[in-house]
């Protein structure tokens, strides 16, 4: 079951990825993005990884793409307008591209990942306080959200109560307090504003130019 | 008194005063931040400054009950009514008086004035006049090595009696100006004194507002230096002070002999305060303290500047002789201070005190601002010149008192002299009415400070509090005259007037009879004393204590014969004034017919100040006010002293004082009604011809005109050096620095030729051929610049790849 | 993991292909997602089979989020661009060329 | 290679928890001794075909039910009769009737239109809205999908929507569908703001985005409720139901579809039974939001009168069978609340009239914005003032801590370091650092 969905979101999101780059319709490309992402969406759920699952789908696929649709609509001049592409650069493009897929996909195979595997995420939070629910398996939501508060139950409460038990004692304790993302969190945030001023500010209405010469 | 009735009593004091203080400049906020200037016909600022000051005045009377309740003191030495002239405020201190009143009634009766004389004396000889005094710091500004930058607060009776002063003068100025400066209530004041060209006049928005904020802001200042619990505190709102005058003086400010009069005060006023600052220095470095005393019986820790120069009963401790002489200073136990100072750098800073002083009240040699700043408003000169401002100065000598050797004292005795003399000689053919009441000013504080530095100290305080009163009173009664002639200020062009302005009239004539010293002679009521207005009270006090010093050491007798003289300079002058303006034929038809009475805000002012004029001093030498004197004189100055200082001067005692009082009166009363008489032969019964008088004494009058040529004198003395100074230097300029400037030019400019041959030929060259070849390459290059962003993607990925592959191709093995 | 991996690879590989044949500009920003995209199934797949733990996930959404940001500035730019050109081609947009 | 924790949530957890016993029960009590037991991944299997099949129903019934009470409701307001014909006395077969004509109507392209996204655009709208009821408790864990992330995974996979409708405008290849699918767009990507941020404040207050457990906390009386926990909670629910009505395009709000103006804006090309996916997708969405808002807002499946709430989990307690009950008794409280607000919507949509489209972006970004900002705002400042000024986390009712359920409880004593876990941590998380 497992590898059947891995099959299924994988085959849909490559596929709807080389669907976007052979796709001459814009708004087809789109709708093939759409596909390509909700199945990353797909990916990361069984990667354990939820909440960025979910936010993948409201932001990339609720939002993002529907702001390049919206940007298509406002630049198109007429109806499934397509700009077509030099065959030759088709031609090209695939040449270049398939060299660089054989190289990283060398590369990847090429790297023995297995004896670095260790699975790590959120299995076991005892180091929650109480009055949480204890988090089933997979659901990492308010591991992320203590994290970007400045808080890594994962790592620093439950080194601590590892070191506690007598592992390595309590002489490493205070160089392994990691301090979260808080800072991180709060840069973005004020990222996220300056870029919305900057895109208003970018996208207000002008009067038209005449087009130059060039 | 208890450390807990004290503590009590002190910050009661304390609050009073503080509010008295601060509401004023509240006022001024909201007058200056309250956005009046977009309403100039509100009479709101106005309103509000009254009320502030106004309320101020309550506070400070309250205060003053308080405070004479705290001292235990009995005001009124005669048998009285149970009512007091010199407060009216009776019903807050009915209460008092009847205690008052009652103890005293029985032996009262039967002493005469003489023994109550002693009795007061003897009360307060008894007394450390610190324990009636009250002080404390608001706040610690700083604390710098083991000096402490502070905001102290001291009371005794000298500041009570000066804040129920200022602010009862100050409340009805205000009143006056509502009514005086009306045209200002206006969007467009047209000033016909400044003239632009073709002949027009200076039009501007009305400056109403801004007008009483100044007041405001004054009052404050001034109140602020009063209740000063520190020197340097004292010299902060003395600068205050000053930048108030500055802008009062210059309020109109287009017209340029306003601007240059408030420029001149301020400078003048500079030069003293660079004394002022050489004091200030000096107590700092040897004192290590600004406070005046430290009278907190729960706070003893530190001593005042006045505990430390003088012992508990006033004495001066010397040791050595000559320039080794040195002062001894008191000491509270563990403290970390010198415990002497050198007996000439005290003098030092005493002179330099007396140098702030000196500028602020106008005396000699600084007094020539004075007369200018009557460039001011009318209100402006009869709060800033006549009873506030000019008399800082004496209130800082004043309290500076015990801070000044026997030499500082003489040296302010004869200050007070010469400036006395020349304020009135100036006065007797100045026909500007209000420089008459200016040089008046400047002759009445030369008599302040004369009674302070002959060892007089109640005298000149005395005479500070009577000739606010009536000196407001004139200025105020001359701002109606003007107001009601137009801004008419010449009396030559006035005359018979009374008929026009009686109520002014009349209470001119109080305030002149007041200045004058006039009395009804040999008469003595029961309860009130000499039948006579307030200034003949202090007059003679001052004139007695001069007798008497000049008695004590004869080679100073100088220091009687003037002021005695003078005094009936005074009257000539003053009647001289009175009778021109109000009486003789009108002169000038325009101004006449034009003329009329002031409205009621203006004259009921008027009525006030002469009813304080008339009263403030009732019962002389055993009245209420310098009884009130009494309990805050510094403890040295009752008993006098003998061959004090290096100089061996004597000062004189209440006693001695007391012995030559009558005769001192007769003397002045006499010349008084000389002056008087002769100023009514010349300008009112016209048996002496002024012209003809003038005429004869041409030179002198000459001389007088042109103020002693005083400021020719200082032309001469300041500005031409320093002429011929800064010509020499721009003849060194000239000549030195631009040779040698020049010179170095032409050498670099030679140099600079050659090196341009070696640049050209050597370096340009070079650059060129890099230039050349840069530019071959670059074109070569340009060619990759498609700005394609596709082929610029495509390219870096090709690059990755055959980056890829290079690496492994080169390092197989990693 | 490895599966992981190469379907990020694919990704990455299409959406920089995308860049760089797409003549459309809205193409070329679809071409960004997909990279960026690609990357963050790395970084996903790391969080779980490799030692970034919670680190991953959470620069994951950092991605995102600036992925959002970047789209909606690039879109500005686009459509600037097409009030100045006109058009949405990005081969007109050659005024750096030489 | 993917781990067996993805497909238990998938699954659902508690019906295939309970299944076992209940079918144990079964056999025993109700001569139902023929049912064959169940091992756990039997009863997964049968968890997931009960969900779907709730799912399905709750997709289908409820859109039928409201396009006849729409329609009912219309007729009333407007002082008709509406549908009196159709199934007897209250026309209450009326929808299926419409669903048969629609059927049989001829599926139309137009020629100009972008024939493959034309056809798929219906599709995608439909999935993101059946896709939607995935993640929302229908009752006491209920849950198809129960995720930690519920409520934000149910309002992302909502807001696809979107996508399709402005597909549809799109390849349409009519000025009318495009003007549509832009106005969709504009107002969609608008409103998600308030919606989120709005749809944060109960997660503010319960600590948890998970519904169920939302639903947990608001047991135990009206004042429980999130709606009744502070002021800024109860405008909250009022703006949530506004953005929920423009995010579904209903009235006032529904400029995609303006029949006066746009023709019927995305849809107008449409015909037969891709129109009809698109009204089915409105009024499951319909349903959806007013769902989300009962349970976020309105106590989910409490009846909010402690003494009901408590018999009936009471009764719960006895077997699973009663259990069970006790779970159909909770949807048919929560169902009535969603109807109510459906009821709602519709009132409201035959009662206002359609803004401007200036209007609607003006309302969302000048006002539901700066609002719901501020709610967020207040809801977060309230427990530190009610902290500060009263010493206590609510005015009403108990702490929320209290309302946890006991069993997931731990009693932690402030002598001990918040820091120290309560047991060892596994090497396996240690090790890999």
């Amino acid at each position: 079951m497992e590898t059947f969905l891995f099959v299924l979101f994988a085959l849909s999101a490559c596929g709807g990825a080389l669907a976007v780059v052979l796709t001459q319709n814009v708004v087809r490309m789109a709708f093939w993005l759409v596909i390509s992402l909700g199945s990353v969406a797909g990916l990361f759920f069984s990667l354990d990884a939820d909440f960025v699952g979910a936010v993948q789908l409201l932001i990339y696929v609720g939002g993002t793409v529907v702001l390049l649709i919206f940007g298509v609509m406002l630049t198109s001049k007429e109806p499934f307008t397509a700009i077509k592409q030099n065959p030759a650069e088709i031609v090209q493009g695939a040449v270049v591209g398939l060299a660089f897929l054989a190289m990283v996909l060398a590369t990847v195979y090429a790297v023995d990942w297995q004896s670095h595997q260790a699975v790590v995420v959120g299995h076991e939070h005892d180091g929650l306080p109480s009055g949480y629910n204890r988090p089933i398996e997979g659901n990492t939501a308010r591991s992320i959200g203590t994290a970007l508060l400045g808080v890594r139950f994962d790592r620093d409460l439950g080194k601590g109560g590892e070191h506690a038990s007598g592992e390595h004692g309590h002489a490493h304790r205070d160089h392994d307090v990691s301090t979260g993302y808080l800072l991180p969190f709060e840069v973005v945030s004020v990222h996220l504003l300056v870029v919305l001023v900057g895109a208003a500010y970018l996208a207000r209405a002008k009067r038209r130019r005449p087009v130059s010469a060039a | 008194m208890s450390p807990e009735i004290y503590s009590e009593v002190g910050s009661l004091l304390k609050w009073l005063l503080t509010a008295a203080w601060l509401l004023p400049l509240l006022g001024f906020l909201v007058e200056i931040f309250g956005g009046y200037w977009a309403d100039r016909k509100s009479k709101v600022p106005a309103y509000l400054a009254v009320g502030c000051i106004a309320t101020g005045f309550l506070l400070s009377l309250i205060a003053l009950g308080t405070w004479v309740d705290a001292a235990d003191m009995n005001l009124w030495a005669f048998e009285s009514a149970g009512h007091s002239a010199e407060h009216g405020e009776g019903a807050e201190h009915g209460d008092d008086h009847e205690h008052a009143t009652v103890a005293e009634h029985d032996h009262a009766d039967a002493h005469d004035e003489e023994h109550h004389e002693h009795a007061s004396a003897d009360e307060h000889h008894g007394n450390d006049p610190l324990k009636t005094a009250f002080s404390g710091t608001f706040y610690r500004l700083g604390k710098f090595g083991r000096l402490d930058v502070t905001l102290d607060w001291y009371i005794d009776g000298l500041t009570v009696a000066m804040f129920a002063m200022v602010t009862l003068i100050a409340s009805c100025i205000h009143i006056f100006a509502i009514g005086y400066m009306s045209d200002e209530l206006t969007e467009h004041y047209e000033d016909h004194f400044v003239h632009l060209p073709g002949g027009r006049h200076f039009h501007r928005p009305g400056r109403f507002y801004r007008f009483f904020a100044y007041l405001s802001l004054f009052c404050f200042s001034m109140l602020g230096l009063v209740l000063a619990g520190n020197i340097f505190q004292v010299f902060i709102f003395w600068e205050l002070v000053g930048v108030c005058s500055y802008l009062l003086i210059g309020f109109y400010v287009e017209r340029h002999s306003a601007s240059t009069a408030a420029n001149k005060a301020f400078i003048m006023n500079r030069v003293g305060d660079f004394g002022f600052l050489i004091g200030l220095m000096v107590i700092w470095t040897w004192f290590g303290v600004f406070q005046f005393a430290n009278t907190d019986p729960a706070h003893a820790d530190q001593a005042g500047l006045f505990q430390m120069v003088r012992t508990h009963d006033g004495t001066l401790v010397t040791e050595g002789e000559g320039m080794e002489k040195t002062v001894s200073l008191q000491h509270i136990e563990g403290e970390a201070r010198p415990s002497s100072i050198p007996y000439w750098l005290l003098t030092v800073a005493g002179l330099g005190i007396f140098a702030g002083c000196i500028g602020k009240s106008a005396q000699f040699p600084l007094q020539t601002w004075l007369p200018d700043a009557m460039e001011g408003p009318t209100p402006v000169s009869a709060l800033v010149h006549s009873a506030t401002m000019v008399a800082a100065g004496v209130y800082l000598a004043a309290r500076f008192y015990p801070m000044f050797t026997p030499e500082v004292l003489l040296v302010i005795a004869y200050v007070g002299c010469i400036t006395l003399f020349i304020g009135a000689t100036i006065a007797l053919v100045v026909t500007d009415i209000k420089r008459v009441l200016a040089y008046s000013t400047i002759s009445q504080l030369g008599y302040m400070m004369l009674a302070l530095g002959v060892g007089g100290w109640i005298a000149g305080l005395f005479h500070l509090i009577t000739h606010a009163f009536f000196k407001s009173l004139m200025f105020l009664c001359s701002g109606s005259v003007i107001h009601g002639c137009h801004h008419e200020q010449e009396m030559t062009k006035m005359g018979g007037l009374y008929k026009k302005m009686p109520i002014t009239c009349w209470t001119m004539f109080v305030g002149v009879v007041a200045i004058c010293g006039l009395a009804i002679p040999f008469v003595t009521l029961p309860a009130i004393g000499a039948v006579a207005f307030s200034g003949f009270h202090s007059k003679d006090a001052i004139i007695a204590s001069a007798l008497t010093f000049s008695s004590l050491n004869p080679v100073h007798s100088l220091l009687f014969y003037v002021p005695l003289i003078t005094a009936g300079i005074t009257a000539f002058y003053m009647f001289r004034m009175w009778f021109m303006t109000f009486f003789g034929k009108p002169k000038d038809h325009h101004v006449y017919d034009h003329a009329h009475e002031s409205p009621t805000v203006m004259t009921a002012p008027l009525l006030i100040l002469s009813f304080f004029a008339i009263f403030v001093a009732v019962g002389g030498e055993a009245g209420p006010l310098v009884t009130l004197y009494g309990a805050a004189e510094p403890a040295h100055v009752a008993m006098g002293a003998t061959d004090a200082g290096n100089i061996g001067l004597n000062l004189p005692s209440h006693e001695q004082i007391h012995n030559f009082h009558a005769q001192a009166g007769m003397a002045a009363l006499l010349v008084a009604f000389a002056g008087t008489l002769l100023a009514y032969l010349f300008y009112a019964s016209g048996a002496v011809d002024p012209g003809t008088v003038k005429r004869q004494f041409e030179s002198v009058h000459e001389f007088l005109v042109d103020k002693w040529r005083f400021d020719v004198l200082y032309d001469w003395m300041w500005q031409r050096p320093v002429h011929v100074v800064a010509s020499w230097c721009t003849a060194f300029d000239k000549y030195v620095l631009d040779g040698l400037i020049h010179g170095s030019a032409s050498s670099v400019v030679k140099i600079a030729q050659w090196d341009r041959k070696f640049d050209e030929a050597v370096v340009d060259r070079s650059v060129n051929v890099l230039g050349e070849v840069t530019m071959s390459v670059a074109n070569w290059f340009r060619g990759l610049q498609t700005g394609q962003l596709r082929q610029y993607v495509m390219l870096i990925a090709v690059s990755v790849v055959s980056l890829f592959v290079l690496v492994f191709i080169f390092f197989p093995g990693q | 993991m490895n599966a992981y991996l190469a379907v990020a690879a694919v990704l990455f590989v299409c959406g920089v292909m995308c860049m760089a044949t797409k003549r459309n500009g809205i193409g070329v920003l679809m071409g960004v997602e997909l990279v960026l995209n690609g990357a963050n199934i790395n970084f996903v797949a790391f969080s779980k089979y490799g030692l970034l733990g919670l680190d991953g996930q959470i620069f994951s959404l950092f991605v995102i989020v600036l992925a959002a940001a970047e789209a909606a500035v690039a879109l500005a730019i686009a459509l600037n661009f097409y009030n100045n050109h006109l058009t949405i081609d990005v081969d007109q947009a050659s005024e750096l060329k030489n | 290679m993917i781990s067996p924790v993805f497909m238990k949530t998938l699954l659902g957890t508690t019906i295939a928890e309970e299944l076992p016993g209940l079918v144990e029960t079964l056999r025993g009590n109700f001569l139902l001794g023929w049912l064959p037991s169940l091992d756990e991944s039997g009863a997964s299997l049968v968890a997931a075909i009960i969900h779907v099949t709730l799912v399905g129903l709750f997709f289908g019934l409820p859109a039928f039910a409201f396009i006849w009470a729409e329609r009912k409701v219309a007729g009333r307001i407007q002082d008709r009769l509406g549908p009196t014909r159709v199934g007897g006395r209250f026309g209450w077969l009326q929808s299926l009737a419409d669903g048969i004509k629609l059927i049989q109507k001829e599926d139309l392209a137009p020629n100009a239109a972008d024939r493959w996204l034309f056809q798929l655009a219906p599709y995608l709208v439909v999935v993101a809205a059946f896709s939607a009821f995935m993640f929302v408790p229908f009752s006491d864990g209920w849950t198809a999908m129960a995720m930690d992330i519920g409520l934000f995974i149910a309002l992302a996979v909502l807001s696809l929507e979107v996508l399709g409708i402005v597909l549809a405008g799109y390849s349409s290849g009519s000025k009318w569908s495009l003007f549509g699918g832009m106005r969709e767009a504009a107002q969609m990507v608008s409103y998600e703001v308030p919606l989120g941020i709005t749809a944060v404040i109960p997660v503010v207050v319960a600590g948890s985005m998970n519904l169920n457990e939302i639903v947990t906390l608001q047991s135990g009386g009206l004042q429980n409720w999130i709606l009744f926990h502070d002021p800024f909670c109860f405008i909250a629910f009022f703006v949530f139901f506004t953005v929920t009505l423009a995010s579904n395009k209903r009235a006032p709000f529904d400029l995609a579809e303006a029949e006066s103006e746009l023709v019927g804006g995305f849809h107008t090309e449409y015909s037969g039974m891709r129109w009809s996916f698109f009204f089915l997708a409105e009024y499951a969405a319909m349903f959806f939001v007013s769902m989300l808002a009962a349970i976020l807002f309105l106590g989910g499946w409490w009846t909010g009168i402690p003494a009901i709430d408590s018999a009936v989990v009471a009764v719960g307690e006895g077997s699973p069978a009663w259990a069970y009950l006790t779970r159909v008794i909770g949807m048919t409280i929560l169902l009535g609340k969603a109807g109510l607000l459906v009821f709602v919507q519709i009132w409201i949509r035959w009662t206002l009239p359609r803004l401007r489209i200036d209007q609607v972006m003006a309302t969302c970004l000048k006002y539901l914005v700066p609002i719901s900002c501020a709610l967020f705002l207040g809801v977060v400042l309230w427990p530190l003032v009610l902290l500060m000024t009263l010493g206590q986390s609510t005015i009403l009712g108990e702490p929320k801590g209290e309302r946890l359920p006991v069993s997931d409880r731990k009693v932690v004593s402030v002598e001990q370091p918040a820091t120290a876990p309560a047991e060892p941590v596994p090497a396996t998380e240690g090790g890999a650092h």
